[in-house]
């Protein structure tokens, strides 16, 4: 019966809507969805509180990050006829499971995270993707190490998660002889004694370990590798991109981390928002909350400009560019992010535990 | 008055059951098939029906998962409580299905340009290789005692999980897409499509009633009384003509069979699989349900499997106060199961020779 | 294949993995003695462990330190460290009795299946490590550099740092002491008797329901000492850390003879020290594939472990 | 009293360390004489010079004796004395170091334990080994499907094989519960019978298994003198159908009331072999084993 | 009396082993127990000792009800059984094996002064004091069993079956040693299957069937009685 009254109620003034959010909330991967849905959360809110009732309602669902649990949570989703948009999945995995069903609802979709390059090649129409994929950030890591850290012998290392695992290939690949040894690790949560990779960075030589992966694992490898004596740099992606490292491994080991994001410096954008997000959910903001805000607002000002059915929202989406606070956002056939507004900086944790803008990286 | 001292004794379902007619036993049997086959619209039914589905996740796919959960439950009940084989590494098999599945048809695989088939086409062929597997990890483990082969066999699975994460070949996390589904189509529609489970979880227990009329046949037979006999006492079976090495590979071929099966279903369904779905936690999952159920009877393998897919799934969306309980539904599973367990050692619906053997053990108990 | 890889790095890959396991070991403990007693496996004390990760951590927190101090002096790192092992012994102590009373007493009492032990240890640990993971968000915890790793002495090309030597000797003198309590005392024989024997021992006057606590207690205390020496040496924990270690452990248990504590010694060291070959060799994400490669080969050739079983026998 | 010596685990293991299914190392001895001559009556089972050794202890040594078609033949001796091992020893359970066990002509050692059931001989135990939780009609199904050839298929589609021998098996071992005299017991969990009742299953699933030899091990164990006089009855009437019977028993007014002949061992050795009443007076089986009455000593 | 079982029924499972018992064993006295296999002798030392639950009845020790005791403690209360089977420690040496006999004292000295006794008992288990139990031949671990029962300095000694296993010179050994121990003040309940021995020693005995306590009376009467000659006494 949702269905049918939704119609009515929906007409007047593009109210009576709702926009979801699709990803982990709970489980081992939580904290990467929650900082995302905080974001997406904090938009609406605003929306709302701009419009004086609540206009769009927020629709959460806990796919735990899973892609074996995805689909059952993407049907349920996709049974709520008044949800006209979804930030998420954040994930890839989840993302090739979950993605098939709303393409096949015609519901929209523009995912912070997700940055599998292959997502785009599917052929769905409703994926939209609000940042860089892999192919972008690893040729940027990679550009950092040769150009700004200069280091001459490099490890590179990776937890052989889709992410971590492309993302790593790449970086090898563009630095070419610079890399003197390479070693893979178990993924985030089984491994937690990485002495042999220690003592392979050790006696290789090198000044800078890239490693592809989560910073759950990165915090642990960083803080053996000060406990072994290693005084190198390690460089990683934005997965590595929170303050949870330097919780693990002490903000001592963690200064002068590096992590590449293709995302814009937050506090660059000016505006509120990490004074908004810190006061609402009474945290930082975390990696991709500022991504999240752009997606849900792009949702909002479609909304707002009469895409009340998901069709027309998507066909807006193709037409959109949209300035937030962490890009600009046009996005391309496919659903990528047009090529053009493509940034990655390279952020590096200070004293504070937390990473700072460092440079903006220039890929030539 | 002796009806019902009779009643008294062999009390329960079970034990009504057991007294009717044969015409009367069919009529029960027919009503709960056609009532598993609506679960689906359980929804509708008025008031009770909302305490039953699940929200947050889809509840014709919370069936689904339920009926693959059950599935794998019913093999381990073969090797763990027929045979009496510990085995902690059950999903080993249920990998095995899924990457036998994605293998031959999933346009990421290797073997696409050579295989590429249809979903059916591959069934059997994943299933063999299950069974297979099945051989493989039953041969060397033969000789191995209960812990031993406990570990052995989370071994096995552990070092498959390792294998399919860190192999090109098996994609890792990359995993493999656009499995496709199972065949068949409706008024030009494909039956099985990506938003409706329905179909799948009626073909899943289409698939459960066989693998349950397939054990039973197996179980009322020679093979089950070598099975039981091996697990009672190897050597004397050995003495009294059993083959047990035979059976015993069996038991493995049959478990690994039923658990493949479990695979294949899954990733006609999920349409993707990749490395992290086939965690340890889960065979330990599966094999606390098969006993807290009851181990060695089917109903209770039935009962204890779709409990533990269904207990998390239906804690989703419940508060107590402020907090979502969805995010303890493990911790409370875990309470759970020490609950029953220790309520009922035997399992919810133990065999009949469990639940006797456990009435005798009690009362053997020395004074504390 | 990488072999160099292992030759250029055999002598710290050795020292780093006989740390390693000398942790597992003193972890592996717990389930061999729980096994050569009660014959079960106790799933739950992979949480039992976790338990002492956590607790050490909290009562140093209560010192204000935390993974952002800085080192101790001498004096400091003595006294926190004596306070982090009595504290964690005590948590985990107390956890493992818990568990016990809890999830086994009542199953005991109805004298139920040994299944039924294997499935309610899952539910307990499930419980304990979920609860854990949910109070704290399932984020990591860093350790307090309680012990700023030096290195001690160097032979040929590999230095042994103080944190190893300690953990590695800690792990000989814990095994040494429970041998010579096994052995050796009253309430040690009472051991060894309820395991040879339990309706033989109960007839000499031991009561078996206090020999079982002293048990878990014995494990727990080993625990303890190696969730101290895990959070030192790995530097951070988290809910989930028992599980991942507890399979490390439970299979080093396997390996060297369950219910034999010398071979709970031998098979850690030996796992410990295989997995950064492994890792070595073929590459760290093979450490784990390695130790249950190695377990199969040699249960197939001794089927009951390196030393063979029962922890009445330890001393054959 | 008997010693019953138990079969410890421990024991079991190591004797299944040793390969069962190594070559039979072959005496080359068919040729010579036969030890034990047997007037012209058809030689079942020949135990030639069988040695076993379990460390230091020989359990067996260099013992020699064979059995005729169709008789009662008892194997008797001090406790320790090696009965039980040979029993092992026939059956597949231990290998014996050297020597060779014929039976129908054919050597048994280094046979799977279900290969040499499956030829012929059966057994019970000398501390009865039932599987407890299965019903008394199971256990002695167990024992009849040694010669069923259902397989998983056939099982599995319920093929006619299935049916036919499910059929028999079922008839056949009511059959022989009703002959050991515990049909009303069929359907009852073996566990809770009583030990008599255990011990005549046992002779049921023994003979289920269609044995031409069937091998008893101390069953009037746990017998009042009543009982031990309707398992006089029972042995005779199973030889009467045709199968030869081997028994072990320490109850000497049971072994001289129905055997033929009678093998005596001591420390693994054969010490006298002959009709009860020629072994009766043998003065080296007085001393070794029947003894002066204990209460004149 | 120093022990009373009044009415005493103990079931396996479904196995009702005693139906109903009743005995009494004075202070210093020797009583036998003789049955057939299966009777329910084991069964009635069991429940005495506490290995087993009685599903009814009383058991009295010294005055006191111990029925629903814990084994362990009834050994402190100074009853100390000589298993069926002999229960010996297979890891342990044979000094081990004796010191745990006694478990619950604390005196070295005495402990130590029993030890000797019990070697002077059996001058072979001081040949094997450093052996462990498990290797030690079937008549040894007899003589183990009942060395390590005397370790508890017990009230009442339950014997089961002490001379099984034991050759005919060792036998003879065993009931003198029982008729000594005795006269040292210690009371003997005595389960025997070599009933001619056991009766010709006991002060009083009874006679179980199937669960039930058939006979009872001096030794000599029974050894007299010609039911029991034929069932139990017959020849060898
Ligand atoms: N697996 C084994 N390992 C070592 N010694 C063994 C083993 N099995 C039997 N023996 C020894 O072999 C000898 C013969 O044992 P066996 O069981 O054949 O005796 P038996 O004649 O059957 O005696 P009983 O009348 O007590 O049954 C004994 O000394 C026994 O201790
Ligand atoms: N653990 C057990 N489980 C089931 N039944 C048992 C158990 N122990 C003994 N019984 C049964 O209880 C009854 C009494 O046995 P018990 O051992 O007391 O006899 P007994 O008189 O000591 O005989 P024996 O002379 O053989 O030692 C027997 O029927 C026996 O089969
Ligand atoms: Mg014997
Ligand atoms: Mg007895």
């Amino acid at each position: 019966n949702s269905g049918s009254s939704s119609d009515d109620t929906a007409s007047e003034g593009n109210c009576g809507y709702k926009l979801a959010f699709f990803g982990a909330l709970t489980g081992s991967a939580a904290n990467l969805g929650v900082n995302i849905e905080q974001g997406f959360e904090l938009a609406i809110d605003q929306y709302n509180k701009a419009k004086g009732s609540t206009c769009i309602e927020v629709a959460k669902f806990d796919s735990q990050g899973e892609a074996s649990v995805a689909p059952g949570v993407a049907r349920s989703l996709v049974a709520d006829k008044k949800i006209l948009g979804i930030v998420g999945p954040p994930f890839s995995g989840e993302s090739e499971a979950a993605d098939p069903i709303f393409e096949s609802a015609g519901i929209p979709t523009i995912t912070p995270s997700a940055t599998r390059v292959s997502l785009a090649s599917k052929g769905w129409k409703v994926f939209h993707r609000a940042v860089a994929n892999d192919d972008a950030q690893g040729p940027a890591a990679a550009a950092y190490i040769k150009d700004n850290l200069k280091a001459q012998k490099v490890f590179v290392a990776d937890d052989q998660s889709a992410y971590g695992a492309g993302l790593a290939d790449v970086v090898k690949s563009t630095l070419g002889s610079l890399v003197v040894q390479s070693d893979k690790t178990e993924g985030d949560g089984k491994q937690a004694d990485f002495s042999a990779l220690v003592q392979k960075v050790s006696s290789s030589g090198a000044t800078a370990l890239f490693y592809g992966g989560y910073y759950t694992n990165a915090g642990i490898i960083r803080k053996q590798l000060t406990a072994a004596g290693w005084k190198g740099t390690l460089v990683g992606g934005d997965g590595m991109k929170d303050p949870g490292l330097s919780k693990a491994s002490g903000v001592a080991a963690a200064v002068g981390t590096i992590v590449t994001c293709p995302c814009s410096p937050p506090e660059a954008a000016g505006g509120t928002f990490v004074n908004d997000y810190k006061a609402k959910w009474n945290q930082d903001a975390g990696t991709y909350s500022d991504v999240a805000f752009d997606a849900a607002n792009i949702f909002l000002q479609g909304i707002d400009a009469g895409n009340n059915t998901p069709q027309k929202l998507n066909d807006y989406l193709k037409t959109v560019n949209y300035k937030g606070i962490a890009n600009t956002y046009k996005f391309t056939e496919t659903g990528e992010l047009d090529p053009s507004l493509i940034k990655v900086w390279a952020f590096k944790f200070d004293n504070s535990g937390d990473s700072k803008a460092d440079v903006e990286i220039k890929t030539s | 008055m002796s009806e019902k001292a009779s009643f008294r004794s062999n009390g329960g379902v079970r034990g009504w059951y057991g007294r009717q007619p044969a015409w009367v036993q069919w009529i029960v049997i027919a009503i709960a098939l056609v009532l598993a086959f609506l679960l689906p619209y359980a929804g509708d039914i008025p008031l009770i029906g909302p305490q039953i589905v699940t929200e947050g996740i889809d509840w014709p796919s919370a069936l689904f998962n339920m009926s693959y959960y059950v599935l794998l439950a019913l093999g381990l009940n073969v090797v763990v409580g027929y045979a009496g084989l510990l085995d902690l590494g059950y999903v080993g098999f249920f990998a095995v299905g899924a990457y036998g599945t994605a293998l031959l048809t999933s346009p990421d695989s290797v073997l696409y340009a050579d295989t590429g088939w249809k979903w059916l086409m591959a069934v059997p062929v994943a299933l063999a290789l299950t069974m297979v597997a099945g051989l493989i990890l039953g041969w060397p483990t033969l000789r191995l005692r209960g812990d031993y082969l406990a570990i052995v066999t989370l071994g096995f699975a552990e070092i498959i999980r390792i294998f399919a994460t860190s192999t090109t070949t098996l994609r890792g996390d990359r995993g493999f897409a656009s499995i496709p589904h199972p065949p068949g189509t409706w008024n030009g529609e494909p039956i099985f499509g990506v938003t409706d489970a329905v179909p799948y979880f009626w073909l899943g227990l289409v698939v459960i009633i066989l693998v349950i009329l397939g054990v039973r046949n197996l179980d009322r037979s020679r093979v089950g009384r070598s099975w039981l006999a091996i697990r009672e006492d190897e050597e004397a079976a050995e003495i009294m003509g059993v083959r047990t090495i035979k059976y015993k590979l069996w038991a493995f071929a049959i478990g690994a069979f039923i658990g493949g099966l479990g695979g294949v279903l899954f990733a006609g369904e999920q349409g993707f699989i990749n490395s992290q779905t086939f965690v340890l936690q889960f065979s330990i999952l599966v094999l606390a349900g098969v006993v807290m159920g009851g181990s060695g009877n089917m109903a209770g393998a039935i009962l204890g499997g779709a409990l533990i897919s269904y207990i998390p799934d239906r804690l989703r969306g419940i508060s107590l106060g402020d907090t979502d309980l969805y995010e303890y539904r493990f911790a409370l599973f875990g309470l759970v199961i020490i609950i029953i367990m220790v309520l009922r050692p035997q399992g919810l619906i133990p065999s009949r020779r469990r639940a006797m053997e456990l009435k005798d053990r009690e009362k053997e108990v020395a004074p504390q | 294949m990488d072999f160099s890889g292992l030759i250029d790095n055999f002598g710290p890959l050795t020292v780093t993995g006989l740390a390693q396991g000398a942790i597992i070991a003193l972890f592996a403990l717990g389930y061999t003695l729980v096994y050569g007693v009660l014959r079960l496996i106790n799933f739950a004390h992979s949480e039992v462990f976790l338990m002492g990760t956590y607790a050490c951590l909290i009562v140093w927190g209560f010192f204000g330190l935390d993974q952002n101090s800085a080192a101790p002096s001498v004096g400091g790192m003595l006294l926190y460290l004596v306070i982090g092992l009595v504290v964690a012994i005590i948590a985990s102590g107390v956890t493992a009795l818990a568990v016990e009373v809890v999830a086994y007493r009542p199953l005991r009492r109805r004298n139920a299946p040994p299944l039924a032990f294997l499935i309610t240890a899952i539910g307990a640990s499930l419980f304990i490590s979920e609860l854990t993971g949910v109070l704290t968000h399932r984020n990591q915890r860093g350790v307090p550099p309680i012990i700023q790793a030096k290195p001690l002495f160097t032979i040929g090309d590999t230095t042994v740092t103080n944190l190893q030597l300690l953990i590695i000797v800690l792990a000989l003198v814990m095994m040494f002491v429970l041998d010579r309590f096994i052995n050796g005392s009253r309430l040690g024989r009472g051991i060894r008797a309820v395991s040879q024997n339990p309706d033989s021992a109960a007839l000499m006057g031991v009561n078996k329901s206090r020999v079982i606590a002293l048990v878990f207690l014995l494990g727990g205390l080993m625990a303890g000492i190696a969730a101290v020496m895990y959070d030192l040496k790995i530097g951070v924990t988290r809910y989930d850390a028992g599980f991942l270690l507890g399979i490390d452990a439970f299979a080093a248990a396997v390996l060297g003879g369950i219910g034999n504590l010398r071979g709970a010694l031998l098979g850690g060291l030996l796992l410990g020290v295989l997995q950064n070959y492994a890792a070595g060799l073929f590459g760290s994400q093979w450490l784990h594939a390695a130790s249950f490669v190695l377990l199969v080969v040699i249960l197939l050739f001794r089927p009951t472990g390196l030393l063979g079983e029962s922890l009445g026998r330890a001393r054959a | 009293m008997s010693e019953p010596h138990q079969e410890t685990p421990e024991e079991l293991d190591r004797a299944n360390a040793r390969p069962v299914d190594e070559p039979a190392p072959t005496g080359g001895k068919l040729d010579e004489p036969n030890p034990s001559p047997v007037r012209g009556e058809e030689v079942l089972l020949e135990v030639d010079h069988v040695t076993l050794r379990f460390g230091g202890v020989v359990a067996l040594n260099d013992v020699s004796f064979s059995l005729r078609k169709g008789e009662i033949f008892g194997l008797i001796g001090p406790n320790g004395a090696g009965k039980t091992t040979c029993f092992n020893a026939m059956t597949g359970v231990y290998r014996p170091t050297s020597g060779t066990i014929r039976f129908q002509g054919e050597s048994v050692v280094g046979k799977k334990k279900h290969e040499i059931t499956r030829g012929g001989i059966a057994r019970t135990f000398q501390n009865v080994r039932l599987f407890p939780e299965m019903t008394a009609l199971e256990n002695v199904m167990v024992g009849a499907d040694a010669h069923h050839k259902t397989s998983v298929i056939s099982a599995l589609f319920r093929l006619p094989r299935f049916w036919q021998e499910e059929k028999s098996g079922r008839a056949r071992s009511l059959e022989l519960l009703r002959f050991v005299g515990i049909a009303h017991r069929a359907g009852d969990v073996s566990r809770n019978l009583s030990y008599g009742e255990q011990r005549r299953l046992e002779i049921a699933r023994a003979l289920a298994t269609n044995p031409t030899l069937l091998c008893l091990d101390e069953p009037a164990a746990g017998f009042n003198p009543a009982e031990k006089e309707e398992l006089l009855q029972l042995i005779r009437k199973i030889r009467d159908t045709g199968v030869t019977v081997l028994l072990i028993e320490h109850d000497m007014r049971l072994v001289m009331g129905v055997t033929d002949r009678i093998v005596v061992l001591e420390f693994g050795k054969k010490i006298a072999e002959g009709t009860p009443a020629e072994v009766r007076d043998n003065p080296a089986v007085v001393a070794a084993y029947l003894g002066v009455p204990t209460d004149a000593a | 009396m120093l022990l009373e079982i009044d009415n005493v029924t103990l079931a396996y499972g479904r196995i009702q082993a005693l139906h109903g018992i009743s005995l009494t064993v004075g202070e210093g006295e020797v009583v036998a127990l003789i049955g057939a296999n299966g009777a329910g002798k084991s069964t009635t030392m069991r429940a005495i000792s506490g290995l087993r639950p009685v599903s009814q009845g009383t058991i009295k020790f010294d005055g006191q009800d111990i029925t629903k005791l814990r084994a362990d403690l009834r050994v402190i209360r100074g009853v100390s059984q000589s298993p069926e089977g002999r229960g010996i420690f297979p890891g342990m040496t044979v000094r081990e094996n004796l010191e745990m006999g006694a478990y619950t004292r604390r005196n070295r000295t005495e402990i130590n002064e029993d030890l000797q006794r019990a070697f002077t008992l059996f001058p072979r288990l001081k040949e094997r004091e450093k052996q462990t139990g498990g290797t030690l031949s079937g008549g040894e671990q007899q003589m183990l069993a009942v060395g390590r029962a005397l370790m508890s300095r017990p009230k009442l000694l339950l014997l089961d079956e002490p001379s099984m296993g034991l050759a005919p010179m060792l036998i003879q050994q065993i009931f003198d040693i029982i008729v000594e121990i005795n006269q040292q003040g210690t009371t003997v309940l005595l389960v025997e299957q070599n009933a001619q021995q056991a009766l010709s020693r006991a002060h009083r005995a009874y006679v179980l069937e199937t669960g039930r306590i058939v006979k009872e009376g001096t030794g000599r009467e029974l050894l007299n009685d010609p039911a029991v000659k034929d069932a139990y006494l017959g020849v060898a």
